[in-house]
Order: C-alpha cells, then sequence, then structure tokens
C-alpha cells in the first residue's frame, strides 16, 4: 500500500495548496479546526487529535460570505453578485462524522427545489481526503448515527499507522489525480492497519423519528430544556446546523449583502417585524432544535441531522446532551 | 469610563470625548467641536476598529 | 458518491442565483390607511417574474435589508406589494418615493390552489394587513369571474382607518355580479354605521353554509384561530379551509432554515394550507 | 460531598411536599462521571436526580430568569458566588427575595465538567484543572444570604491578585494592547454564551437581539466582534459578579474577564471599593445603577 511519510506531510500539502485552498485540522490556543493551510510556521497540525472543535462545515458555508455588493445614487441602485473564488478545494483528515454531516448540507443546499449558487461553488470541486478513524472518543456516537467511521465514502482514504506514517487509499479517480502530484513523496510498504476499537456510546434511533411526531406537545421539552441556557454554541460547532441569516452592511451609499450562520436557539431568530414570535421561550426553540435535528430533517430529506460527532456534548456549557435526550424520548410513554 | 476601557483596548482616547453642554451653550456646543476636530486631527486617521469596505 | 436528485427550479426565474434580487422601479405608490401602502414595481422588461395569487415575493429595499411579502396583485404589467409599516425595512419602505429602485426575487411558495377551487362558492375572511394576501385571489376570481361561484367577502380591522383598499371594498367590489362585501371594526366610530366587532364573530353572524364553498382566511395568527374554531362550529371540513401563514423567512429557497413549522417550510411548501395539512404540523405559528 | 446530595434531596423533598416552592433549581447528573449540569425540578417523584458533587461549576443564577414572570416561589442551590448573582437577580428586579428559597452551598470549590469534558474528549490537548481555575481565586466560597445551608464553612485565602492580569496588559502600549484584544476577540463565534451564562446579562431584551435599530453587525469580522464585546463588557460594568462564567463558557478561550474586571477596577477607582452582589441593602445598589449629587463626571 501507499504510505505517505509523516516528515514528509507538510510538503505533501504545500504541492497541494500550489493550486489548491486545502483545509486540515489545526491547533490554535486550544482551539482545533479546519484551517485553510499556508504553511505558516505558527500553524500547529492536528492531525494526531481525535477530531476539531471547530466542525469543518466552514469549507462550504463561511460563517460571513459576502453575497453582493451594492452602490446607490440617490433613487438608483446598482448592484454586482460576489463570485466565489472558483477552483479547486481539498480538505484533508476529515472523518467519517463529519463527511456525513457534509452530506446533509448537500441535502439541504443542493435539493428540494433550489440550488444554493454559493454553497455549490463551494462545493463542486472539492476533494476529500478522510481519515479512518480507528479509536473513538468518549463522546463519539457516529455508527448509531449510521456513519462507516473506517471506511467511508471519499475520494482518499487515509489511515494513521502506529509508527503516524499515513496509509494512503486513492478511492476515486479525482483522488487519483491528487494522489499522483505527489506521488513522489510516497513510498510502496507493506502495512498493517489498526485495529478498531469499539464506540463505547450506544444509539439505536429505530423508531425515534416516528416517536417524536407524537411528542411535539410532550411535558418532557419543559424539563429537559430547563437547563439550556439559549446560548448557540451547539448550533455553531455542529457540522449539519446550516441554519444562516441574511444581512446588510451599509456604509453611506456602498455596501453589500452577506449572509452568516444564525442559531435557532436565539430568540431573534424566528422574531418578526411586527412583535410576533412563533417560538418565543426557551422551551420551544430547543424543541425546535432537537425535532429538526431527529425528526424534521429525516421526514424532508430522510437522514438525522445529527452524525455522531459529539461536539455539541463535548461543549456545551450546561451538559445539554442529545443522546442522554434521545434517551429520555425513548423513555417516554405515550398514551395508545 | 468608557473613555479609560477604550484606552484599555488600545484606541486613542482623544476619539471618544464627552462634555455636558445645555442647549443654550451654543458657543459652547462650537468650542467643543472645534477642539474635538483638532484633536482627532492630531492623532490622525483611525486604524483600528474600522472595517475595511473596498 | 454525492449523486443526489436535483430538481432545480431557478432556472425558471430566469436568474441564476436565487438569492440575487432584480432591480424594479416603483411606478406608483397608494396610501391605503395610515400605516400601509401598496407599491406598484416594473421591472426593465415590465413584470419581473409571473406570480400567481398567494405567492410571495421578496422585497429589497437594498441598502436597508430585505422582507418578503404576499403579492396583493400582479396585473400584466406590474406587481403590487401592499406593506405595513412594523419594522425596520417597511419604515425605510414607507420613506421612499415614486421612482426608487428596489430589488425583488421570488415567486416564493405555493399559492392558492385557484384551479381545484373552480366552480365553487368562495368566501373570503381577512384581517387587517391579511387582506393583502387574500385580495390576489379575490382579483384573480373577478378575473376569472366565470370560473367561481358566489364570492362573499368578510374583512375587518381595527378601525376605519386601518381597512386596506377602501376604494375597492367599498366601490368596486360591490359592483362585481354575485359579489357580497362585509366590512367591520373592532370598535365603534362616530361615522361608522357598518358592523362592530371582531371578525370570527361577525362571519358566524353571517354563517355562510358550507355547501359548494371553500373559506379562505388570512389575518394575525389570534384572528386565524378563531376563524378556523368557527368554520368548523359552521360545518366546514378541513378540506374546504385554507389559510395563508407567515413565519419569519429570509432565504425564501427552503434553506435558511427559520420558516419551518415542523418539517414543511412557509416559503416552499406554504405560505399556503388548508386546515387538513394545518392539522398535520405542530402548532407553533 | 455524598452527604450534600442526601442533605440536598431531604431539603428539596421537604419543600416541594409542603408547597413551599414549585420548582427547585439544583444539579443533576448526566451521563459522564464529570457530567453534572443544572436543573429544575418539579415533581416530588423526581428529586432523587439532584446532587452536589464536586462538578457543580455552573453559575445556576443565571436560569432565574425563565422564572421572572411567574408567581410561584422557586428554591435554588446556589454557592457563594451563586449567591452573588442572585442578589444581582433580586437588585436587577428580576426576581423578588420573596419568591425564592435560597438553600446556600458553602463551596470547597468545583472542577469545571468542560474541561474535563474536552480533556477526554481528544478534541484538544488542554488538561483539566483539579480545581477551576476561577475557583482558585474565589474569595466568597460562603453564601452569605441563605434561607438554610448546607456544608461547612470554608476558609478563604485573601488574594491580592485580583486586578493583576488587568495591570499586566495595562502595562504594554496601546498597539500591544489593541493587537492583543484584537486577536483574542478575533476568535469569537458570536454563540452569545457569555452573555446568556451571564447573571448581570439579564435584560427581557437584549440590544444584540435587536434589528431596529441594530446596534452590532452580525458578521464575524474583528470591528463587529470587538463592538459585540465592548458593549457586553460596558453593559455588565460594575454589576459583574465576577464569577468568572462567561470565560468558563467560551467555546473558543476568549479571556473575557480582562475585560469585565478593567470596568470593576475601574469602578472601585472611581467611586471607591465596590463589589456586586455582595450586599441586598439599599446602597449595595451598583454605583452606575444610581444617581448621587457627588458622582464623578467620568462615570460616563
Amino acid at each position: 500500500m501507499k504510505v505517505l511519510p509523516l516528515d514528509k506531510l507538510r510538503e505533501a500539502l504545500n504541492i497541494m495548496a500550489n493550486d489548491a485552498e486545502v483545509y486540515v485540522p489545526m491547533l490554535r490556543d486550544d482551539i482545533s479546526g479546519y484551517f485553510q493551510w499556508a504553511d505558516n510556521p505558527a500553524d500547529e497540525l492536528a492531525l494526531d487529535l481525535l477530531n476539531t472543535y471547530l466542525s469543518p462545515k466552514n469549507v462550504v458555508i463561511p460563517q460571513t460570505e459576502p453575497m453582493y455588493k451594492f452602490k446607490t445614487s440617490k433613487q438608483d441602485v446598482e448592484i454586482t453578485e460576489v463570485q466565489v473564488r472558483e477552483g479547486a478545494r481539498i480538505i484533508f483528515g476529515i472523518k467519517a462524522c463529519d463527511l456525513k454531516a457534509l452530506e446533509n448540507l448537500d441535502m439541504a443546499f443542493l435539493t428540494m427545489g433550489f440550488e444554493d449558487e454559493y454553497y455549490k461553488a463551494r462545493r463542486q470541486d472539492l476533494t476529500i481526503i478522510a481519515q479512518a478513524c480507528y479509536k473513538p472518543g468518549p463522546a463519539c456516537f457516529c455508527e448509531g448515527m449510521g456513519a462507516d467511521r473506517i471506511n467511508p465514502a471519499a475520494d482518499v482514504l487515509i489511515h494513521e499507522l502506529e509508527n503516524q506514517d499515513y496509509a494512503w487509499e486513492a478511492k476515486t479517480s479525482r483522488g487519483e489525480e491528487l494522489t499522483a502530484k505527489i506521488a513522489a513523496l510516497m513510498e510502496e510498504r507493506d502495512v498493517t492497519l489498526p485495529q478498531a476499537e469499539p464506540q463505547s456510546r450506544k444509539v439505536d434511533m429505530t423508531g425515534v423519528s416516528e416517536k417524536l411526531a407524537e411528542m411535539f406537545e410532550h411535558p418532557v421539552w419543559d424539563d429537559l430544556s430547563s437547563r439550556c441556557m439559549n446560548c448557540g454554541i451547539c448550533t455553531y460547532v455542529c457540522p449539519s446546523c446550516y441554519c444562516f441569516d441574511i444581512q446588510v452592511s451599509n456604509r453611506g451609499e456602498a455596501g453589500n449583502r452577506f449572509r452568516c450562520w444564525d442559531s435557532c436557539m436565539y430568540r431573534e431568530y424566528t422574531m418578526m417585524a411586527g412583535g410576533h414570535n412563533p417560538r418565543d421561550y426557551k422551551k420551544e426553540r430547543y424543541r425546535n432544535r432537537f425535532l429538526h435535528k431527529l425528526q424534521f430533517f429525516n421526514e424532508r430529506y430522510g437522514a438525522n441531522l445529527c452524525t455522531g460527532c459529539g461536539r455539541c456534548v463535548i461543549l456545551c456549557p450546561n451538559g445539554v446532551n442529545i443522546i442522554e435526550v434521545i434517551e429520555k424520548v425513548k423513555e417516554v410513554k405515550l398514551d395508545a | 469610563m468608557m473613555k479609560s476601557f477604550l484606552q484599555y483596548l488600545g484606541i486613542e482616547p482623544e476619539r471618544y470625548q464627552m462634555a455636558w453642554i445645555s442647549g443654550s451653550e451654543g458657543q459652547k456646543f462650537a468650542d467643543v467641536m472645534t477642539h474635538v476636530v483638532d484633536e482627532v486631527k492630531k492623532v490622525g486617521p483611525n486604524r483600528k476598529l474600522r472595517e475595511e469596505h473596498e | 458518491m454525492h449523486d443526489h436528485n436535483h430538481e432545480c427550479s431557478c432556472k425558471d426565474h430566469g436568474q441564476t442565483n436565487p438569492l440575487v434580487p432584480t432591480m424594479v422601479k416603483v411606478q406608483k405608490i397608494v396610501d391605503e390607511t395610515s400605516d400601509v401602502k401598496t407599491f406598484y414595481v416594473v421591472g426593465e422588461n415590465g413584470i419581473p417574474f409571473k406570480v400567481m395569487p398567494g405567492q410571495l415575493a421578496m422585497v429589497s429595499h437594498v441598502a436597508i435589508g430585505e422582507g418578503m411579502f404576499s403579492v396583493s396583485w400582479q396585473d400584466d404589467d406590474h406587481l403590487q406589494f401592499a406593506i405595513k409599516r412594523v419594522g425596520l425595512l417597511t419604515d425605510a419602505l414607507h420613506e421612499i418615493e415614486v421612482g426608487q429602485t428596489l430589488g425583488v426575487r421570488g415567486p416564493y411558495g405555493n399559492g392558492f390552489p385557484v384551479e381545484e377551487c373552480k366552480g365553487k362558492d368562495m368566501l373570503f375572511i381577512g384581517g387587517g394587513i391579511g387582506l393583502a394576501p387574500l385580495r390576489s385571489f379575490i382579483k384573480y376570481c373577478f378575473k376569472h369571474r366565470e370560473d367561481y361561484g358566489k364570492i362573499q367577502i368578510i374583512y375587518g380591522a381595527r378601525s376605519y382607518d386601518d381597512l386596506c383598499f377602501k376604494r375597492e371594498l367599498f366601490e368596486e367590489w360591490p359592483q362585481v355580479p354575485n359579489c357580497e362585501v362585509y366590512t367591520t371594526i373592532d370598535n365603534a366610530e362616530d361615522q361608522w354605521a357598518g358592523n362592530v366587532g371582531f371578525c370570527p364573530a361577525y362571519l358566524e353572524e353571517i354563517n355562510p353554509s358550507p355547501q359548494g364553498r371553500i373559506a379562505v382566511t388570512c389575518g394575525p395568527p389570534i384572528m386565524i384561530k378563531f376563524v378556523l374554531q368557527a368554520l368548523e362550529k359552521m360545518g366546514y371540513t378541513d378540506e374546504q379551509v385554507i389559510t395563508t401563514l407567515e413565519m419569519r423567512m429570509k432565504c425564501g429557497i427552503g434553506k435558511c432554515g427559520r420558516c419551518n413549522i415542523g418539517s414543511e417550510y412557509i416559503c416552499l411548501d406554504g405560505p399556503v394550507f388548508n386546515l387538513a395539512q394545518l392539522k398535520k404540523l405542530p402548532p407553533e405559528w | 460531598m455524598n452527604d450534600f446530595t442526601n442533605k440536598a434531596r431531604e431539603i428539596a423533598k421537604r419543600l416541594l411536599a409542603d408547597g413551599t416552592v414549585s420548582v427547585v433549581l439544583g444539579w443533576e447528573k448526566g451521563d459522564e462521571p464529570y457530567a453534572s449540569a443544572p436543573t429544575a425540578i418539579t415533581e416530588l417523584a423526581e428529586v432523587d436526580r439532584l446532587i452536589i458533587d464536586e462538578y457543580c461549576i455552573h453559575e445556576i443564577a443565571a436560569l432565574l430568569t425563565d422564572y421572572r414572570d411567574g408567581t410561584d416561589k422557586v428554591a435554588i442551590f446556589a454557592k457563594g458566588c451563586d449567591v452573588r448573582g442572585i442578589i444581582r437577580m433580586i437588585q436587577d428586579r428580576v426576581i423578588p427575595r420573596e419568591r425564592l428559597h435560597i438553600i446556600g452551598i458553602n463551596c470547597p470549590g468545583m472542577k469545571d465538567p468542560n474541561e474535563y469534558a474536552r480533556a477526554a474528549s481528544g478534541f484538544g490537548k488542554a488538561p483539566a484543572a483539579e480545581i477551576a481555575a476561577k475557583c482558585q481565586v474565589c474569595q466568597n466560597p460562603n453564601p452569605f444570604i441563605y434561607d438554610e445551608i448546607i456544608g461547612d464553612l470554608q476558609k478563604v485565602e485573601p488574594s491580592n491578585e485580583r486586578f493583576a492580569s488587568v495591570e499586566e496588559i495595562e502595562k504594554m502600549t496601546p498597539d500591544e494592547r489593541y493587537n492583543f484584544f484584537a486577536q483574542e476577540l478575533s476568535k469569537c463565534i458570536r454563540c452569545y454564551a457569555c452573555r446568556n451564562a451571564c447573571v448581570a446579562c439579564n435584560c427581557r431584551t437584549c440590544i444584540f437581539d435587536e434589528s431596529k435599530p441594530q446596534w452590532v453587525g452580525r458578521s464575524t469580522d474583528t470591528v463587529n466582534n470587538m463592538l459585540y464585546h465592548i458593549i457586553r463588557a460596558t453593559h455588565v460594568a460594575g454589576r459583574c459578579v465576577e464569577c468568572g462564567e462567561c470565560e468558563r463558557v467560551c467555546p473558543v478561550g476568549i479571556p473575557l474577564m480582562l475585560l469585565n474586571r478593567k470596568l470593576v477596577k475601574d469602578v472601585d477607582e472611581l467611586f471607591g471599593p465596590y463589589q456586586a452582589g455582595l450586599s441586598l441593602e439599599d446602597d449595595a445598589i451598583p454605583p452606575l445603577s444610581r444617581y448621587r449629587v457627588d458622582d464623578p463626571d467620568e462615570f460616563m
């Protein structure tokens, strides 16, 4: 099997970065995320981490993104669309959970009537180098959400070997092309792939979506939501959450319309200009978040909007835990 | 307090000024404004807390 | 591997990016009430896009913001939006003058089932600015008068001043053959000789029989809820009752997330629902 | 701390059973040893979910805003820092003292469950501290206003370090300071956790949720992030109880207490020594929340 030695990794990334935006897990001030590779000496590669606190969704949906610019003079307005930079993008080291989340984003942005042009521009020439995940962490539950963590569908699949070199498998023609560019750095070697350790968190989603459909007005939501403080951490670190806001930035006679991530946890999210807010209380917002993840998205697209990456479980400051929510929902006894 | 806080954040304190001016103190208003403009001119163009728009 | 079944309809709109508006000019502004104005807009080549009654469009005062409005009428050469002043954007819209350039994008949503209603008697129940979306259907019925039976319009507002489209309401529509217009206001006023009271109560008083009739209602959420109850009490089946809902919207194309009621998006699957559909959704609107 | 838990359940049962309160705010256990989380118990049968262990770090008084519109009585388990938060809530008229039954906890210092979750997660490299940083410098582990109390009085090591980190920043040049804060605040993802976790951020309608006018742009660039944090910090000036919760909940590790403590220090210097949330007496209202003829002009 082809092997990319760890000490050749930076060089490989540099070659890839010659004609593509390359996004790599990095650590900055103990905050890990997928950042664009520029071979800064200060950039600490974080491929040894299980995953990153910040999800890789910024590769396809930047948190803030200009849509079009405008110029006004008296009554006239002129607008110019902001074009997303065309060209190749590469995401390196993405795990099965986040890859499955990317499939969710594809469904949300590219199907059901309209295609989102900004998303499409970033997504269409994206090469995916996924890393097999042999050693899950205590918050991981991707298997329960249907991910194949050892063999996710990607252009290239890499496996971290015992000596930290990467076994390298090109899976698609796009992957072959990329591999050819860095072939000189690779060695052909017999390798033993690591043993997969079991995932300790088991989640069985059978019947959850259907049961939730009967539970909209169940009192369990009062209890579950009581600890939530309605901040947006869970939605912003989630690799699947995709809701956005459209806003304007205006400096006198010119400005731009941009979109930015938004969170269903915020009161302002559904607040209408006249003052009516269909989700005025935290319980309603909390419920909508979990129903969107586990029921509504399922009904609309046939998948859970949760892929078991565990980020929200790790980062919620008040201990809101989607696995506990699923278990509580299963425990609820519904009247026949 | 605001002035001290902005200074703490590294922003030139001259850019934030306060004065009590009554509605009847027209001359004082003019003087204060002139003073503000003079002070800000002395510090020069603002580079901080500034959105870049091309 | 990501081979999803794309069924993009954005090409039908004559624009490649569905989130970027087309520029239109304001041709005429009509004061409806002290806080409602109707804006007539035209594109460079006439109407910017074709709209069916009940469909929505995003209107953008480009430097201020954009908001989703129901198209209150589409004529051969222009679109009309009746817009109530309630927030930042609508305040700004109320300040503009004829000749202003605005952006519009759309149309969004399903619109009223104009075909299915053919041959039926029509009952429209509107409250306040809620008459704006109904008006597109009402005028559509008038335009295709022979396709629809008797038309009854029950319309209420807080006061006489708050009644929109007064000229049509009091002069034009009552002249249309086989059409009855009932108006009501919430509190008695000196010059007002008509009915005083809320729409749902007035509806029960008039009591149009459900026989061969479709009821269409729009207004503030609380009015809609009581009207739906009243219609049920009067014997209307769930399929005979149609309403159009409002949620906050940003994208209009089912992506940005906020306008969901359950798994339905108002901007795509709505805003028009019949009561049977509505009852399957969570009561969160 | 098992006896804390037993005591807590005993008290909660009594209060719910005799109708003294209709809800009890405390903590319950999640599915990891370190995962303790705030909870609201309303049913007698659920009381045994309550626990008090070494991971109950959350500033639970922030949850009182959920009860502002009711008339029911609320029991709340409160560490020293929580009591300071409760006092702020009472002074800001979120909830009157009469609606509260405060069960004080003399607090030995807590571990941060988030630090432990992160350390266990494999997503970062920072280790978890034995006692959370904010608890190590705590000057108020013992509640001073309560209806009943659990645990023995904790000894307090007096510390002169309160403004040490602020003074370090003050020594820097203006450009160094600007660059430092611009760098830190550029990390902000605008999740508003610092606002929502804060006992001083209890406004019914927050200006950051307002769109008419919109005070701060929602784009996540350094400038709008800085404006957000400048406004947030200034808004809690003199009302911050220095619980450090904003810093604890920040998912990207912004040292927010450097902003808050600077304003605490300035209030101290302008109005004389003051600490928010230490007393319910009339003269303990935050200096910026009341008017006095001799207020210094620089208060603005």
